[in-house]
Parts: structure tokens; sequence; C-alpha cells
């Protein structure tokens, strides 16, 4: 199957419900289940990695790419925008009214993974990121409108740098397909200040989506202002096709000096989001910094470059997409409930709520990275990856640990501390099929890849290898043949 | 003090270019000094010969038949042919933000009142200019692989009619039908791209033959992609400019 | 030609400078409006005609008028 | 020479957002560095003397010297998506301004909520 039915189908389907609104909330479904189908039985069992637009060979036209990491990331971010499509339309909400910018988002997030070539990125970067501001100005009142202002300006100027850096590589090297910069650049052929300037401006751009420090003043904002359906999309598929093209592009075409700003740019993200988000008095804003952490975390990892660094980048990637879904959600269920997410509200909701208790452990526990759950197998890659720096990464990053474990320990106890008074009779609180549903499915996962050994891990050190050397190998074939 | 911080900024950031610009760049690769480039170095020679999946002899204008690509103008047969992808995304990112134009602004269909205090010669007159430059703009974007302009300029022409006529005219309204040409034009595109993956074997190829380069009939799909994405341009500009005269409110 | 496109880059310059630092937003859209229209004599100069026919039309044209429609629907809202 | 005209107008615009408060300011800056950013991409590919890349009855051959038509078609993309975003930016002002009666980014982040 070509793999450009997935982005074909919502983008087709999107176009339907522009103007046939009481359609709109069906073709959400459609393609979002027909995404998700795609996505793990069409794409996995592939084996051409290369798909052209247009019938136009690789350095000419624009070609897809799908290797191993594509492979591993398309099943996981279509499933979990499926998830995220279904409890947007039970909540019932102005339903058919968004449909479209989900629709049009699934695409491009489809786009931003598959596509193989810069300037065709920075178009589906555009699109993704227009749907990202619509998203997260769904919100109540002007609050999350200027949430969304602040981050459409951060944004836009983002993709402005973006596309200034793609413009001086193909200045200097005539080309825009990512594998053949790759060899490109590897090979030396194009001089160092113009691939550290571009490398720079590209790292400026992709970060600010990807959440890097000095570029991520939108996140805690638009992460805790937007509407609730848009923030699960917003926490956990976009992060997953953001750092996944960061790394990508950065690995292919990164200069050695940048890529070790990006290590450091990283680490001071994970500190400072981990620092911050330690201070909150919300679940909310303590998951919004923590994402900003868990971002900062997988991007120190792709600095690095090794392969084993980038196995933790993924691992870690993955890790906080599943469970910053469930996390989000469960915070869902106690704003529906109680209005309020503070320490207050939350005393006790463990045990009125076993279940919901039960997924926000095992999904906080394994951000923290505790073993038996996923994060601690990511985590542990990271650390040992992390030695290649210097002796002072791991040092930090286990500082940074240590801050994630205490404030998720925190909320741990918050939820299971006994309520006891009188006042306040202990009812049990049901959750939405739904969520019982997903919560079922990703702990499972979550803890399935904790506990399970050999076989599953391949597939991830295949995805980074993939990205460490796979594009530069298929970008040489290409040098070869002209 | 911002200012000042903002002033070095901003500074740094252009010597940061100018020292790339200067570079010398005699044994790698550089950014070629302004005017000197090779193009041999570079993917678009390919698309000048029109040559990339098979070598052509050179291509003559008004003579060459069946071309890979038989758009005289280069630069539309990359835009809709070599990178249809690209433009395919462009006119989502169009689409996308003129929904998220009318969500935001409520698409209420009350008028702000006359934009400008009409006279009726004005208005007689905007009456006959508008379908002109209507037609100007179907023009523009038919010729699109012959001449300069194409979808994107056409499309701008075709909501600047649209723009005179609302503008003098409280009772033209049609909102409803910009939409539908609006989404029937985006999925016209996307069909045609699908039909190039089950004719021709992958997606937006072309699967019209291209004639000779230069005759009006010609150069395959493009004359049609680019009437596709002129009308769909056409609608959805008009379609934010007149979200953006209407009054907000929550009826629709 | 090169003098022109000297002249024309210095005019550009100083008109983004005053749009920016410009009191009233009537003139800082002029000034962009102004400064777009420069530019398509730039991309003429340099050969590009399909680019400087969409910057003039959509560019110049459609951005000015939806800058000042939304000025007009500011005004209404008593912020500027 | 248009080269360092279009990075200073990148600075001009950079300097605008970073110094600027009013909202509307923000977006003619960044218009103004998009500017600059498109006229950059141009002069990548402008060649001394090539024509502009039309087949026609004055340059009708391909073994003509033409001009890059890559960055060409790059730039009409970025234009128009510098539109969409524009418009875009300005309902979300004049939606944040009906409901807060203010347009200055600083009065807008110190909160203050709705007004009425």
């Amino acid at each position: 199957m070509n793999p450009v039915w997935l982005i074909a189908i919502p983008l087709a389907l999107a176009f339907v419900s522009a103007f046939w609104r009481i359609v709109s909330g069906w073709a959400l479904i459609i393609a979002a289940f027909f995404n998700a189908f795609a996505g793990v039985f069409g794409v996995i069992f592939l084996t051409a990695t290369s798909f052209s637009i247009g019938g136009w060979k690789a350095p000419y036209g624009i070609n897809l790419l799908v290797n191993d990491a594509t492979k591993l990331l398309l099943p996981i971010s279509n499933i979990l925008f499926l998830f995220a499509v279904l409890s947007y339309l039970r909540k019932g909400e102005e339903t058919t009214k968004y449909s479209v910018v989900f629709l049009v988002a699934l695409a491009s997030l489809n786009g931003i993974l598959l596509t193989n070539d810069l300037f065709n990125l920075f178009v589906f970067l555009e699109i993704a990121g227009i749907s990202a501001y619509l998203l997260a100005s769904t919100g109540e009142g002007s609050d999350s409108k200027v949430a969304s202002f602040k981050y459409l300006m951060i944004g836009s100027v983002g993709s402005l740098l973006y596309l200034l850096g793609v413009a001086i590589l193909y200045g200097a090297a005539g080309t825009l397909n990512i594998s053949e910069l790759a060899a490109r650049v590897s090979s030396g052929q194009i001089s160092g200040d113009v691939t550290l300037v571009s490398s720079l401006l590209i790292v400026a751009g992709l970060g600010v989506e990807s959440k890097l420090l000095p570029f991520n003043g939108w996140v805690p904002d638009v992460l805790t202002k937007s509407s609730r359906v848009a923030t699960l999309v917003l926490a956990s598929v976009y992060p997953l096709a953001m750092v996944y093209a960061f790394s990508k592009v950065i690995l292919a075409v990164g200069d050695d000096r940048v890529l070790n700003l990006v290590v450091l740019l990283g680490i001071a993200t994970v500190l400072v989001g981990e620092v911050i988000a330690f201070g909150q008095k919300s679940l909310r804003r303590t998951l919004a910094y923590s994402s900003i952490a868990q971002s900062g975390l997988a991007i120190f990892l792709v600095g690095i470059g090794s392969v084993e660094a980038v196995t933790g980048s993924i691992m870690l990637l993955i890790n906080n997409a599943l469970s910053k879904f469930m996390l989000f959600s469960i915070d869902d269920q106690v704003i529906d409930e109680a209005g309020r997410d503070d320490r207050d509200t939350l005393y006790g909701y463990g045990r009125k709520s076993p279940i919901v208790g039960v997924t926000f452990v095992v999904s906080a526990l394994s951000i923290a990275g505790m073993p038996l759950f996923f994060g601690f197998r990511g985590k542990l890659n990271a650390i040992s990856a992390s030695f290649e720096a210097s002796l002072a990464v791991p040092v930090l990053i286990l500082i940074a640990a240590a801050i994630e474990v205490t404030y998720y320990f925190r909320w741990i106890f918050t939820f299971f501390k006994p309520v006891g008074t009188v006042q306040a009779p202990e009812k049990r609180i049901l959750p939405s099929v739904e969520f019982l549903a997903f919560g079922l499915v990703l702990s499972t996962v979550i803890v399935f890849l904790g506990v399970s050994s050999g076989e599953a891990f391949t597939m991830f050190e295949r995805a980074a290898d993939s990205l460490v050397n796979g594009v530069l190998a298929i970008g040489k074939a290409i040098l070869g043949g002209m | 003090m911002k200012r000042i911080l903002s002033v070095i900024i901003a500074l740094l950031f252009f010597f940061m270019i100018v020292t790339v610009l200067n570079s010398d760049s005699s044994d790698s690769m550089g950014i070629p000094r302004y005017g000197e480039v090779k193009l041999s170095e570079r993917v678009s020679a390919k698309y000048i010969e029109k040559s990339v999946n098979e070598n052509q002899d050179e291509i003559r204008f008004g003579v060459t038949a069946d071309a890979e690509t038989g758009s005289a103008n280069m630069v539309t047969s990359i835009v809709v042919n070599y990178r249809s992808f690209d433009t395919l995304g462009e006119v989502t990112v169009l689409f996308i933000s003129a929904t998220g134009v009318g969500l935001l602004l409520g698409g209420g269909r009350k008028r702000i009142g006359s934009v400008i205090s009409v006279s009726p010669v004005v208005k007689t007159a905007s009456r006959v200019i508008a379908p002109m430059l209507m037609v100007l703009g179907i023009y523009i974007f038919v010729h699109g692989h012959l001449t300069p302009g194409g979808g994107f300029p056409g499309g701008a022409i075709m909501a600047a009619g649209f723009l005179l006529l609302v503008a003098v005219d409280d009772e033209k309204r049609a909102y409803k039908g910009l939409k539908i040409l609006e989404g029937t034009m985006g999925l016209l595109y996307v069909f045609i791209g699908i039909a190039g993956l089950l004719i021709s074997g992958s997606f937006l190829e072309n699967f019209l033959p291209t004639g000779v380069v230069g005759e009006l009939f010609s150069a395959g799909i493009i004359p049609v992609v680019y009437s596709v994405i002129g009308l769909k341009v056409g609608a959805e500009l008009s379609g934010i400019v007149d979200d953006f005269i209407s009054e907000g409110g929550d009826e629709i | 030609m090169s003098v022109f496109s000297f002249i024309i880059g210095v005019v550009m310059v100083g008109l983004a400078i005053f749009a920016i630092e410009a009191k009233k937003l009537l003139n800082s859209v002029i000034m962009l409006s102004a400064m777009s229209l420069l530019s398509v004599i730039l991309f003429v100069i340099m050969e590009a005609p399909d680019v400087a026919i969409t910057e003039a039309s959509v560019g110049a044209g459609l951005t000015t008028a939806i800058f000042l429609l939304s000025l007009r629907k500011l005004k209404r809202a008593d912020v500027e | 020479m248009i080269q360092y005209f279009s990075m200073m107008l990148v600075a001009a615009g950079l300097y605008g957002l970073l110094s600027q408060k009013n909202l509307v300011k923000l977006i003619i800056s960044l218009n103004i560095a998009e500017i600059g950013v498109n006229l950059f991409i141009v002069s990548i590919g402008y060649v001394e003397g090539g024509a502009a890349p039309i087949l026609s009855s004055v340059s009708n051959n391909s073994s003509l010297l033409f001009v890059d038509p890559l960055p060409q078609a790059l730039v009409l993309t970025s234009i128009v998506i510098g539109v969409g975003v524009t418009a875009l930016a300005l309902s979300l002002i004049v939606s944040v301004s009906k409901s807060r009666g203010t347009i200055d980014i600083s009065e807008l982040s110190s909160g203050g909520g709705d007004r009425e």
C-alpha cells in the first residue's frame, strides 16, 4: 500500500466536511479509523522504502521515506490520534465545528513523519502548526486565544528561520532531499560555515515545536488553557511527530558544533522543566512542564547522535506519548467532575475510582522512569548513552530524574491519601467506557514493554539505526547514481 | 533597555548571515556569490531541460512534443508537476486558515455597514468591472503554463473582484457557495492525485498527453490542476475577505 | 541596474523601520504595503515574473486589504 | 547586494518582533521579515545575464541561460502561506480585542480577564 493514502484520505475528507457539515463528525471517525488500520497493517509490512510523488525519481521530486523508524512511529501516532478523536467525539460539544481542523492535523502529522524533503517538511510543519494554533484557541474565554496568539507568533518566526536555513542549504548544496543533503554534509562537500549557520537556523525553527528551551514560552499556556480534547492531541501525538522531524533533520544535516549546542540546550530544557514542574500546584500545569522536560530529554539524546542514544530518545518519545495521553485524559476526568485539579481536589481521588488511580500510577511511574515500566528502559538507555558526552551529563540527568520521581510520587500519594472525614463520604466514580478501554490498552503496552526483553527492543534499535545511518545510506546511493 | 537588546540581537543575526554570504568557499560548496550560480550543480538544471526521468534533447518552444512535462513556464512545471505535493500542502494551508478565520470571527452574517459611502455611479461601475476582473483571473490561471501568473494570482484577482462586489453591494452574499466551491475544488485536487496513483503509479503523476510545448492545450494535467487551484484560492481568499467584512455574531 | 536596486533596497529598509516605529497602525500598514510593492520591482529585476505577479496580487493587494479591514474592526472594538 | 538588503529586512523584522508590544505591529514585523526571506530565496537563484525561466518565442530554447526556477517556486509557496498565517493572526487579534479591549501584549499577558 502506498503510504500517501495516509495523507490523501484525511485531506479529501477534510475538504468534503468543509462544505458538508453534517457528515464532518463521521468523516473524522472514518479517517481516524482508516489511518489507524492502514498505519498498522499497511505500513509495517512494506518492503519498499521510498515512494515518489508525481513519478519523479529521488533527488528531483518529493519522495516519502518508509524506514524502520516510520514503521514504528506511524502506527503509534495514528492509533493515539484515533483514541483522541474517539474521546473528542464522546464529549459531544461542538463536535462538527473543529473536525475539519482535526482532519487536516491528522494529514499533516502523517506528512511530517513520512516526507524526505526539507521544503515539503516546511509545508507540513506549517499545516500542523496552523491546525495547532486553531486547536489551542478552542478553550473557554479569551485566555486560550492569547495563548494561541503567542504560539502563532513564536511558531511563525520559527518556521521563518527554518525556511531561511533551508534556503541557505539549498544555495550551497543545490538540493532539498534530506538523504542527499546528509550524504553531502557527511562527506564534507559543503563548507563548514554554511552547515553551521543553516543548522543553527533549523534548530531554532524546529526547536519551537519540539519545545526546546529558549523557544518554548508558549507551551504551558497552550497546554493548560486550550480545550481539553485539543490538549490530548497537542500533548501526545504532536511531540511525537515534531521531535521525530527534529531528530531526522538534525541527524542528517546538523553540524557537530550545533549538535553539542543541542545537547546543552536539551539538558537545560530538562532541568528547567523539572524544577518548574516541581513547584506547580495544579496537576495540569505539572504535566505541561513535565512535557517540556520529556521533550528536552529526547532532544539532548539526539544531540549525542550515537545509535544507542537515539534508541533511548525514541523510547522516551513513545513512552511520553503513551503516558501523557493517559495522564491528560485522567486530568480531563477530574476537571469534568470537580472543576479544578489542584491538590485539595485530588485528595483520595484514586480511592473513589480505583481504575483511574491504577492507570494514573502506571503512567506516572513510567514517565518518572521506575523499574518494571517502559520509561525505565528509556532512561537507562539515556544515561548509559550520555556517558559518551561527558561525566557531567548523566549526573545532571539523574538529578532531573530525581526531581521528577519526587513530584510524581507526591501526586500519587495525593491520589491515594485516605479522605477519612465524615462530611466527604466515599462515593465511587465510574470512568467513561472509552477511558477504560484506552487506559487498559495503553497501560498494558507500557507494562509489557517494561518487562519484556529481547525482540521488542531490537525494534527500537533498528529504528534508531535507520535514523542515524539509514537516511545517510540512501543519500550515498543517490549521489553514487547521479 | 528592551529596545537596545532587540537591536543587538537583530544585528548579531545580520552579521551571522553576512559572514556566511562572504565566506570563502573555494574548496567546498558555499553559498555562491550573487549572480554567480552554477545551475549544473543544482537539481534545477534537470527541471530546465525537462530531463528528470529520461534524457531529452534540448526543448524548443513550439516544436518539442511529448516532453516529460509540457509546460513552457518552468516555475509552473515545478509548482504543479515536479513538486506538486508542496502545492497541495500550500492549498491546504490556505484552506485551514480560511476555516480558522471563519471559526474565530464567528462567521456572522451581519455586515459592518457600507465600507465606503457608495454613489450609484460607483455601484454600477463595480458591477461591470467585477465580472471583468473575474474573467481576467480565469485567463491568468488558465494560461499558467505559458505566461507568468497561475493559480494563486489568478485566484487573488478573482477575490479582488468579489471584494469589489461585496464592498458596494450589501445584498450580495454567497458564503455557502464559496464553501462548496472551495471544498469541491480541494477534493478534485486530491482526486487528480489519486487518479495519477491509480493510472500511472504514483500520487499526482501526470496521466494526460503533454502535447507541444507552448500551446494552450498542452502540459498534461498542469492547466487542469492550475484551474482547480485558481478557483479554490479565489474561493478561499473571497471567504477570508467576506469574514473580515461581516460582523461577528453567533447566528450562522 | 545595480544603482537602481541599491536605491530600492535603501528605501525598503527605511520603510521597514518606519513601519515598525510608526505611532499610528494605519501608517505602518501603508508602509508595509509600499515595501511589498517595492519588493515586486526587485523580483522583476531578479527575473522572477511569477513571483512578482503573485507578490503584487496576493502579498501587496490582499494582505493590505485584510490589514485594513481588521484595523476597521479593531476601531469598532475601541482599542486603537 | 540585494542579499544584504534582504537580510537587513529580516533583521529589522526580528527587531520589531522583539521590541514591539502592539499585536498588529508584531504581525507587521513578521511580514517584513517574510518579505526579506522571500527576497533572499529568489536572490540565491539569480544568474547574471540569465533569462526569466519561461520559454517563449524570444527565449525559445532550453539550452539558453536561465535563472534558477526552483527558488521561485518555493517563494510562491511561502508567499501564500504567509497570507494564510497573517489572516489567521489578524482574526485572532480581532477576537481577543473584542473580549479584552486591548491589543497590548504586556497588558494581555498580565491576565485581567474578559471585559463585561
